[in-house]
């Protein structure tokens, strides 16, 4: 029932919005804030009371096979989603009555809010992959409309079709797993395919190829290496729409979605390995591609993806322990402390960028750490739990869970290890230019703390961001804690550190007191040039084939074919018609003609 | 023979063109008639009992004794869909007819009752003649509106070429019915006693008969190789028109190949399942590359549509009700979301000098409403949640798996093509939503005085969107009414 | 002695003459009379049939004799009116020469 | 008879063409009346050679048709001429070969009882009389037709359609 | 009343209308024409209710049966609707009989159909060859002097030789085959012919050569390829009136007489294939030639005579069909005759009222005939429609039954050339469709540019009337095979 209420309640303010406030921006906003407000309560209950279950919708029938819509009712996961989600939310929704206070879109703006929430607890409710499809593609769309917010940009416009095109491309995999998946097993539901893989396991590489092409889809959500691209570009976007979808919720749902059909990883632990490796990769390339950029709003969205690399490395790294789903667990672990974090650091990045009117660059800020204290510390808290310290951060447990899993594999071990240390390196330099120095434009020198109503999201993002290890969290999550049985426990936990100081230090020595880059490295700053390749790739591989496909369809199928037959009747018509001579003599021949031709058949015909 | 509620929604259209002809004023009464339309296709919405698979609302008048062809009227929840989709779009195809016409609206107005009125009454008859024979109606007229009212330099030829191309489509299309009559070997043409009595053609006529039946249907419905002619019509044809055509029309034939084909000849799919299935890539990864290419919206709006057909044949091909049904909700989708674009895309054609996507932009500025719709119709034409497009389109999808995998446990030619026609979903994201961003977002400011779509011209595309909503939201509006 | 081959043959010679004639000349009053000759030829075959088989009372089949003689009247007033028309035409182009009737054509 | 006919093909002058014509009806009849079909042999005589050729000859002499202008002879027309002629005389042959017409002799006539004219006459006037009407219609018909078409009257004026 | 009388009375009327034309010398010509057309309509009336009851035959010769009836109600239909034409056509032939404005030569021109009327009926009863000889001479000697009519106008005359030598030379065939016939099976009753070529022992030849030449004769009549070869030029030349004479009354009548003469010869076992066979080639030739030719033409008067050819080449598919019990094959030709009836008097009732009203033949007299009026270029829209075989009207039947025959026989190369004719249609048809409406009416040749055109009464309910008989038929077909 509470369920039902999560879900309905944003999608009717959105209609309501749509249909009546688009004049009256301030009740829109309130309406919103209200509905997330509820949607945060019910999901609060859930999480400490599960709740009853609901009776699935029939969505759409035909003949004896029916289409239905589900929720999960008692699902930790589910529940533990559905908290991060409206939580973030919530704080997501007053954070921008703040920052979205004069926008002249605020109405639609606020729309795009509700109707992502709605989606997204669609996604996190989902008790099969047809519902969950649905709202996949529902995030997918109000991704997009918060993207294009400001539409009339060119920027702004081309990164939300960038993001459309690109999760289009993930969910074509995923609509072909499901599909499938719905072959394999004939059924759509997540239990279903589970006992029913259990039951009878089906041959291993149609199983790895369906896994695979389901991968796919979280591989377009959560920007996964090589649908990265996207996510960077999404940062048009309004700061908190950043904060909220492209940071904390909607692509961690590529992984949420993994940890649900975790079974089917562990089925099929080929694609577990290469499910593995491009997390791995992916956080490794993020993470150094973060190194080198000057867009505040860019480095955090380049460690959103390492960090979602690491919790993909997490899902595929259960292959490698067989039995139990306790890396689908480290994963998901991963995914809660980085949302709240994640969340923390992009307000807070928000709130400065609204603060310095609008300004993104880190270079054009500076000495900001006196002005605007709150920001500054929950933003230190942020990047602390970002970068992994030791102990007192959520960051850090989860972080370490996962390393611990990798410890099987050296080669995804030691990415992870350099990873964490690239990204102490790259939060430091963050850091140190933002908050340190001297302000380098009279923006930052007049910088000041914003409003209660943005500071105190930060504020009360902050306490998960540290806290969110702590034994209650994991009850309620139903999270095992992070034991160390094996005896590697000390050796991953000086890794970890000892990455930890190595990077800050760096950075610490590079950027001390910079008032610009010291070290231009092409590679990074440039992403290692993977959009410029794909733009070839698009060149090439669709509009060189589309125009060939016109041409082909232009001059075979048109001019061949169609107007070469009627060419062909014309051409035939006048040829009869020229034995028209118009010459009575030449008729009488041809009659004459005409009756030897009758007479000779028809004797050839006699018997 | 008793009057139903079917005959007053055929002979409405029609009764009230030759009204028009004979001297009534062609515009107002032509928009109450569709209004009342309408309500009657509602009211027979409404009033089909679900729970009744046959035919409802039969009425039947005989025309010739041998072989028996009946003037007979009848809805199964296909028909029924059908006439509604019908109703509907020829309502707003009405309300959209320009304020000033260059010629004799009469002219104009009855052509489009004339093509409306046909297509409700081949959705409505039980008779194969009249089946045919109603849908021949549109010839003509659309011969005639094209020709005079057309857009573009080429619409002359492009005029012969769809008269022309369907004229051949429906000759091939007669013959294979024909065909179909005689082996069925009763002296009927009565729809329901055909598919009665032709459940035992034997397979070698079913071959052939199949062949003919997918060269003139598909003619019609514009399958892959014989395609050529609808793009290009539907950009040259007056609004209206080309609403009418692509929104309905279209559907007929492959209402006729669900009506006919799938009950009646078994053999005939399997004989040549393999080349359809090629086809139909043809339509949707083909044409859907054509489409990409495409610098006018008109063209683009006209080959999307084509391309999107080749969706509703995947679902045929499944051969299964799941199929079956996709089909049908994903006709009555496509046809108001396509209708709602090129009703859109005539109201942009008002106010901008050229179509030419490149150089047009940031209309969203100036025409908010258009702006709005147009990317509603865009979301529903890719195939978003929330339209109707998007079940069916999952449904046809599903309907390929739903028999499992193939003997051997791999996976079948059909599913194959299938999950390559999930890439076409792609496709037409990348071309409609590239088309969205250059016409109505961006930097570039629109020209001076572009006005927003007429208030009174603004409810019958809200009518199209709400009723693609509904049908997204709840898909079994429409499913039910299927056995 | 004569078969009725032999008049067959010679009738069909005639009317075979008379397509040639047809074929061959260029004035439409001699293209007419080699048309009479084809009918002539016909009567004469026609004749030869009546006289080879006989009826019961051994008699030639007169009924042949009788369809010659409507030929021969039909064809009396084919010429009349094929020579009105002649004349008209002769009136208003001042030739009978075939090859000046070509203003009508493919 | 033959003769005739060729002699009506080649003759460059109408007139004698016409000439040629009256022998070659001359001949026919004399053949008919050697098939003992004595009436049509006159009627041959009386209107063919008579009649209808008068008329030929005076409408030629009206018109004073003047023989044919050596036009360039197109001689593929010519040549295609007598390749179908030839042709057909040919299938004339094949046809008289095929059928039994050969084996018939001339059969001996039983004693007829008055002329051939009254067997004719009594056909015309009982079983055909019918067809005698219709006949006379047709008559009637030719006769006023051309009086239609040989109304006098100004000279025409020069207006091609 | 007994059948013969039918004829009886038409005769009668022309004559008395010969009469009335000789000693009435003032008086408008008109009158002439309006009695003829009432007299025709009594005679037809009377076809309908007042005949006695089908199935007799009177001297052996002349067959009163629902075949018969039919055709000669299509022969007074067609008559009355050639008479009514030519008035609205006397302008023109005003213009080309005299050199002032007299009306002399017009009372002949309305009286001479109705002899051909009569000549066309009788064709229709014919029962034995010298019948047929002798009622199909009497049509085409009225036919000689109607089409040359015009005698001032190079083109009928033109017209009236080509036809005359032509019809002469097919008359020539026609007889040779009769002869033939008579040689082989020794009768002409066409039964007796029946019997005679059922036995005959050993080649038969002889009697396919009969076939040939009789084949030849007829075709001529109906326009069939080889034998269409005038069918262009005659159109074209001859006074429109004659022309949609030719192209219905003859047509028609040239159909029944094939069909009555094929029958012994499809009955009996030696000719009967090879006799189809021919047929077939023929229609298919015909198909062909009239179709794909009709394409590139630009005079309508012209295009319509190749359409003309192209429905022969239709029927001739009919005819070819071997369906047991020929019934078929007649009811098919019988219908299509018909609705063929309606719509091209349709269509030549328009044409001549065009070009009476300063158009002229040639497509762009058409131009703009919408704007001109309405009612004409609705009328055209619905011939053409029919003509080119669209459903709900007429003509779309007659293709139907057609191929449904085709089908049965199993011809299924014939079909598919029908298909690609009537495809070919489709194109030839649209054209005059499009210059009456898509083309702007001051490319009118001639005077007076836009200028609208009246049309009297009696034409206007004519038109009407066609109209609806073309679409009322093409939606309750029904209707007209109950009369035969």
């Amino acid at each position: 029932m509470l369920g039902v209420i999560t879900l309905l309640s944003p999608l009717i303010t959105a209609a309501i919005i749509a249909l009546g406030l688009r004049r009256v921006p301030e009740a829109a906003s309130k309406l919103s804030v209200l509905s997330a407000i509820v949607g945060f309560v019910c999901s609060l209950i859930m999480l400490i009371w599960s709740c009853n279950p609901v009776e699935p919708l029939v969505w759409a029938t035909a003949g004896d096979f029916s289409l239905k819509i589900g929720l999960l009712s008692d699902d930790k996961l589910a529940q533990g989603m559905l908290f991060i989600v409206t939580f973030v939310g919530l704080l997501v929704h007053v954070f921008s009555l703040g920052y979205m206070k004069d926008d002249p879109g605020k109405a639609r703006y606020y729309m795009g809010l509700s109707l992502f929430m709605f989606s997204m607890t669609g996604i996190v409710l989902a008790d099969n992959f047809a519902m969950m499809f649905i709202f996949w593609e529902l995030v997918g769309v109000s991704s997009y409309l918060l993207i294009g917010h400001w539409f009339m940009k060119d920027s702004a416009a081309d990164a939300a079709n960038k993001a459309f095109m690109v999760n289009r491309i993930g969910d074509f995999g995923f609509m072909a797993g499901i599909l499938l998946l719905f072959a394999i097993t004939g059924s759509l539901g997540f239990e279903e395919i589970r006992t029913a893989i259990e039951n009878s396991p089906p041959a291993q590489g149609l199983l790895i190829v369906a896994t695979l092409c389901i991968f796919c889809g979280a591989v377009g959500k959560s920007a996964q290496f090589p649908l990265h691209v996207w996510l960077p570009d999404a940062m048009e976007g309004p700061t908190p729409v950043s904060a909220l979808i492209h940071a904390a919720t909607m692509v961690a749902a590529g992984v949420y979605m993994m940890v649900r059909v975790i079974f089917l990883v562990e089925a099929a632990p080929m694609a577990g390995e290469i499910i593995a490796y491009i997390g791995g990769g992916t956080a490794l390339l993020a993470a150094l591609m973060a190194t080198q950029q000057d867009d505040i709003k860019k480095v955090l969205a380049y460690s959103t993806l390492s960090q979602l690399g690491y919790m993909v490395m997490a899902v595929g790294l259960v292959a490698k322990h067989p039995g139990g789903d306790y890396a689908g667990h480290a994963a998901f672990f991963h995914l809660y402390t980085h949302a709240f974090f994640k969340a923390l650091l992009f307000l807070g990045s928000g709130a400065i960028i609204y603060a310095c009117h609008h300004e993104q660059n880190i270079w054009k800020m500076g000495g900001l750490f006196r002005r605007m204290p709150k920001v500054a510390i929950t933003f230190a808290i942020g990047t602390a739990a970002l970068m992994g310290f030791p102990f007192v951060t959520s960051g850090f447990w989860s972080k370490e869970i996962i390393l611990a899993e990798a410890y099987g594999t050296p080669v995804l071990f030691w990415i992870g290890v350099g990873t964490a240390s690239l990204t102490a390196f790259y939060m430091t330099r963050l850091f140190l230019i933002v908050f340190f120095g001297e302000p380098r434009t009279d923006h930052a020198a007049h910088a000041k703390d914003p409003g209660a109503v943005m500071t105190r999201p930060l504020m009360i993002l902050a306490v998960p961001s540290l806290i969110a290890a702590s034994g209650l969290v994991y009850k309620w999550f139903g999270i095992h804690p992070p034991h160390h049985a094996d005896g590697h426990a000390t050796f991953i936990l000086g890794a970890s550190i000892g990455a930890l100081i190595f990077g800050v230090s760096l950075g610490f020595f590079l950027y001390k007191g910079k008032k610009k880059e010291p070290i231009g490295f092409a590679l990074f700053r440039d992403k290692f040039y993977i959009d410029e390749i794909y733009i070839g790739m698009v060149r090439v591989c669709q509009d060189g084939v589309a125009y060939v496909a016109k041409a082909l369809d232009q001059i075979v199928v048109d001019s061949l074919a169609v107007l070469g037959s009627a060419r062909l009747a014309r051409g035939v018509g006048n040829l009869f018609r020229f034995t028209q001579v118009g010459n009575l003599q030449g008729y009488a021949f041809l009659f004459g003609g005409g009756v030897l031709v009758a007479i000779i058949l028809l004797f050839s015909f006699a018997r | 023979m008793e009057i139903s509620l079917l005959h007053l929604i055929v002979l409405l259209p029609l009764v009230t063109a030759v009204m028009i002809m004979v001297g009534a004023p062609a515009r107002q009464l032509a928009q109450g008639s569709s209004v009342l339309n309408a309500v009657f296709g509602v009211l027979l919405f409404s009033l089909f009992d679900r729970d009744d698979a046959g035919f409802q609302f039969v009425a039947s008048l005989n025309v010739l004794e041998s072989p028996g062809i009946n003037f007979a009227l009848g809805v199964d929840g296909l028909g029924v869909v059908l006439v509604l989709l019908s109703v509907i779009v020829m309502l707003c195809a009405v309300w959209q007819v320009p304020k000033r016409i260059e010629g004799s609206e009469k002219l104009y107005i009855v052509s489009i009752l004339l093509i409306g009125g046909g297509a409700i009454g081949a959705f409505a008859t039980t008779d194969l003649f009249f089946f045919y024979a109603f849908h021949e109606l549109a010839l003509i007229p659309t011969f005639l509106m094209i020709g005079i009212f057309g857009h573009g330099p080429d619409r002359t030829s492009i005029a012969w070429k769809i008269t022309i191309y369907l004229g051949v489509g429906s000759l091939v299309l007669l013959a294979g019915l024909l065909w179909l009559y005689q082996a069925s070997g009763v002296e009927s043409f009565d729809m329901l006693t055909l598919i009665e009595a032709g459940k035992n053609i034997d397979a070698e006529a079913q071959k052939w008969i199949f062949l003919l039946l997918i060269i003139g249907f598909g003619t019609l419905v514009s399958l892959f190789p014989f395609h050529s002619w609808a793009a290009p019509a539907y950009a040259a044809a007056p609004t209206p028109v080309s609403m009418l055509h692509a929104g309905v029309l279209k559907k007929f034939g492959l209402y006729g190949l669900l009506r006919l084909a799938v009950p009646m000849l078994p053999e005939g799919f399997a004989a040549w399942e393999n080349l359809i299935l090629v086809l139909l890539l043809g339509n949707v990864i083909f044409i859907g590359f054509v489409t990409i290419s495409q610098r006018y919206l008109d063209r683009l709006l006209g080959y999307s549509s084509v391309m999107h057909m080749g969706y509703a044949f995947l679902g045929m091909m499944a051969l299964n009700e799941v199929g079956y049904n996709g089909v049908v909700l994903m006709l009555f989708a496509h046809g108001l979301s396509v209708a709602l674009l090129f009703a859109l895309c005539g109201q942009l054609r008002e106010r901008v000098p050229t179509l030419e996507i490149r150089e047009l932009g940031g209309v969203a500025k100036a025409a908010p409403f258009l702006a709005v719709f147009f990317g509603l119709g865009a979301f529903a034409s890719i195939g978003l949640p929330g339209f109707a497009n998007f079940a069916s389109e999952v449904m046809i999808f599903l309907a390929a798996f739903k028999d499992g995998l193939g003997e051997d446990g791999g996976i079948t030619p059909l599913q194959i093509t299938c999950i390559i026609a999930v890439w076409g979903v792609v496709i037409s994201a990348v071309y409609m939503l590239r088309a969205y961003r250059n016409i109505f977002q961006g930097e570039r400011e629109p020209q001076e005085g572009l006005l927003d779509v007429a208030m009174d011209q603004r409810w019958p595309l809200v009518l199209l969107v709400a009723g693609l909503v509904a049908a997204g939201i709840f898909p079994n509006l429409i499913l039910n009414l299927l056995p | 002695m004569l078969t009725l081959n032999h008049f067959l043959l010679a009738s069909g010679l005639l009317f075979s003459i008379g397509l040639a004639g047809v074929l061959l000349r260029r004035n439409i009053i001699v293209i007419f009379m080699c048309l009479e000759m084809m009918l002539s030829a016909a009567n004469l075959s026609l004749v030869a049939f009546s006289r080879f088989n006989l009826t019961e009372a051994g008699l030639p089949d007169y009924n042949a004799q009788v369809l010659v003689f409507f030929i021969v009247t039909v064809a009396a007033a084919e010429v009349a009116v094929g020579l009105a028309i002649i004349v008209a035409l002769f009136k208003a182009r001042e030739t009978v020469h075939v090859n000046d009737l070509t203003s009508m054509k493919y | 008879m033959l003769l005739g006919g060729l002699g009506v093909v080649a003759n460059r002058n109408p007139v004698s063409a016409a000439f040629c014509l009256v022998v070659a009806f001359v001949g026919l009849a004399a053949l008919f009346i050697s098939l003992n079909a004595y009436f049509i042999g006159i009627i041959q005589i009386l209107v063919y050679a008579g009649a209808v050729m008068v008329l030929f000859l005076f409408i030629i002499m009206l018109l004073d048709v003047k023989a044919e202008s050596k036009r360039k002879v197109n001689l593929f027309s010519v040549g295609g001429a007598f390749i179908v002629v030839a042709l057909f005389v040919s299938q004339l042959g094949a046809v008289l070969g095929a059928g039994d017409f050969g084996k018939k002799e001339m059969p001996e006539l039983a004693e007829s009882q008055g002329s051939d004219v009254e067997a004719v006459g009594q056909l015309v006037f009982t079983d055909y009389v019918f067809h005698l009407q219709i006949v006379g219609v047709l008559l009637l018909v030719a006769t006023v037709g051309v009086i239609a078409l040989s109304k006098r009257d100004a000279p025409p004026r020069a207006a091609p359609e | 009343m007994p059948a013969y009388g039918l004829e009886i009375a038409v005769v009668c009327l022309g004559l008395l209308l010969l009469l009335m034309d000789a000693f009435r010398e003032k008086g408008a010509k008109s009158a002439i024409a309006g009695l003829a057309v009432i007299g025709l309509l009594m005679v037809l009336v009377f076809l309908v209710f007042g005949t006695q009851e089908t199935g007799v035959t009177y001297w052996g010769v002349y067959e009163w049966d629902n075949w018969a009836k039919f055709y000669k109600g299509i022969a007074l239909a067609s008559t009355i609707l050639v008479i009514l034409m030519s008035v609205d056509y006397a302008e023109v032939f005003k213009r080309y009989t005299n050199t002032d404005e007299s009306q002399s030569g017009l009372g002949e021109h309305y009286i001479l159909p109705i002899f051909a009327c009569a000549g066309l009926m009788w064709m229709a009863s014919a029962r034995d060859l010298i019948t047929i000889f002798v009622a199909l001479e009497t049509v085409t000697i009225t036919f000689y002097v109607m089409v040359a009519f015009m005698r001032h106008n190079v083109g009928s005359l033109e017209a009236g030789v080509k036809y005359l030598i032509l019809g002469a030379l097919s008359t020539g065939f026609l007889v040779f085959g009769i002869t033939w016939t008579f040689g082989v099976t020794g009768a002409f009753h066409l039964d007796a012919v029946g019997e005679g070529l059922s036995k005959i022992e050993g080649s038969s030849i002889p009697a396919l050569f009969a076939l040939v030449l009789l084949l030849v004769g007829l075709g001529f009549k109906i326009a069939a390829v080889p034998f269409h070869l005038w069918v262009p030029d005659v159109y074209q030349g001859a006074p429109a009136p004659v022309t949609a004479f030719l192209s219905v009354g003859s047509k028609a009548a040239g159909f029944i007489i094939l069909l009555r003469v094929l029958e012994p010869f499809l009955q009996a076992e030696p000719t009967r294939d090879a006799a189809l066979t021919l047929l077939a080639i023929m229609a298919a030739a015909t198909l062909l030639f009239g179709n794909l030719a009709a394409i590139p033409q630009t005079n309508v008067k012209r295009l319509l005579a190749y359409s003309s050819i192209s429905h022969a080449g239709f029927l001739l598919v009919a005819i070819a069909a071997p369906v047991e019990g020929n019934p078929d094959a007649w009811r098919t030709v019988t219908f299509y005759l018909g609705a063929y009836l309606a719509m091209t008097m349709l269509c030549f009732f328009i044409l001549c009222l065009v070009r009476a009203h300063g158009g002229s033949d040639e497509l762009i007299g058409f131009s703009g005939l919408s704007e001109r009026n309405g009612l004409l270029a609705f009328g055209m829209l619905i011939g053409l429609a029919s003509l080119a075989g669209l459903p709900l009207t007429a003509g779309f039947f007659g293709k139907f039954f057609v191929f449904n025959l085709a089908l049965q026989s199993k011809l299924y190369w014939l079909l598919a050339i029908a298909i690609l004719g009537a495809a070919a249609g489709f194109y030839y048809y649209f054209k005059v469709a499009k210059s009456m409406y898509w083309e702007k009416a001051d490319e009118a040749v001639e005077f007076a540019p836009g200028q609208t055109i009246e049309i009297s009464m009696v034409t206007r309910v004519t038109i009407l009337v066609l109209i609806v008989a073309t679409l009322f038929f093409g939606v309750v077909p029904g209707l007209l095979f109950s009369w035969f």
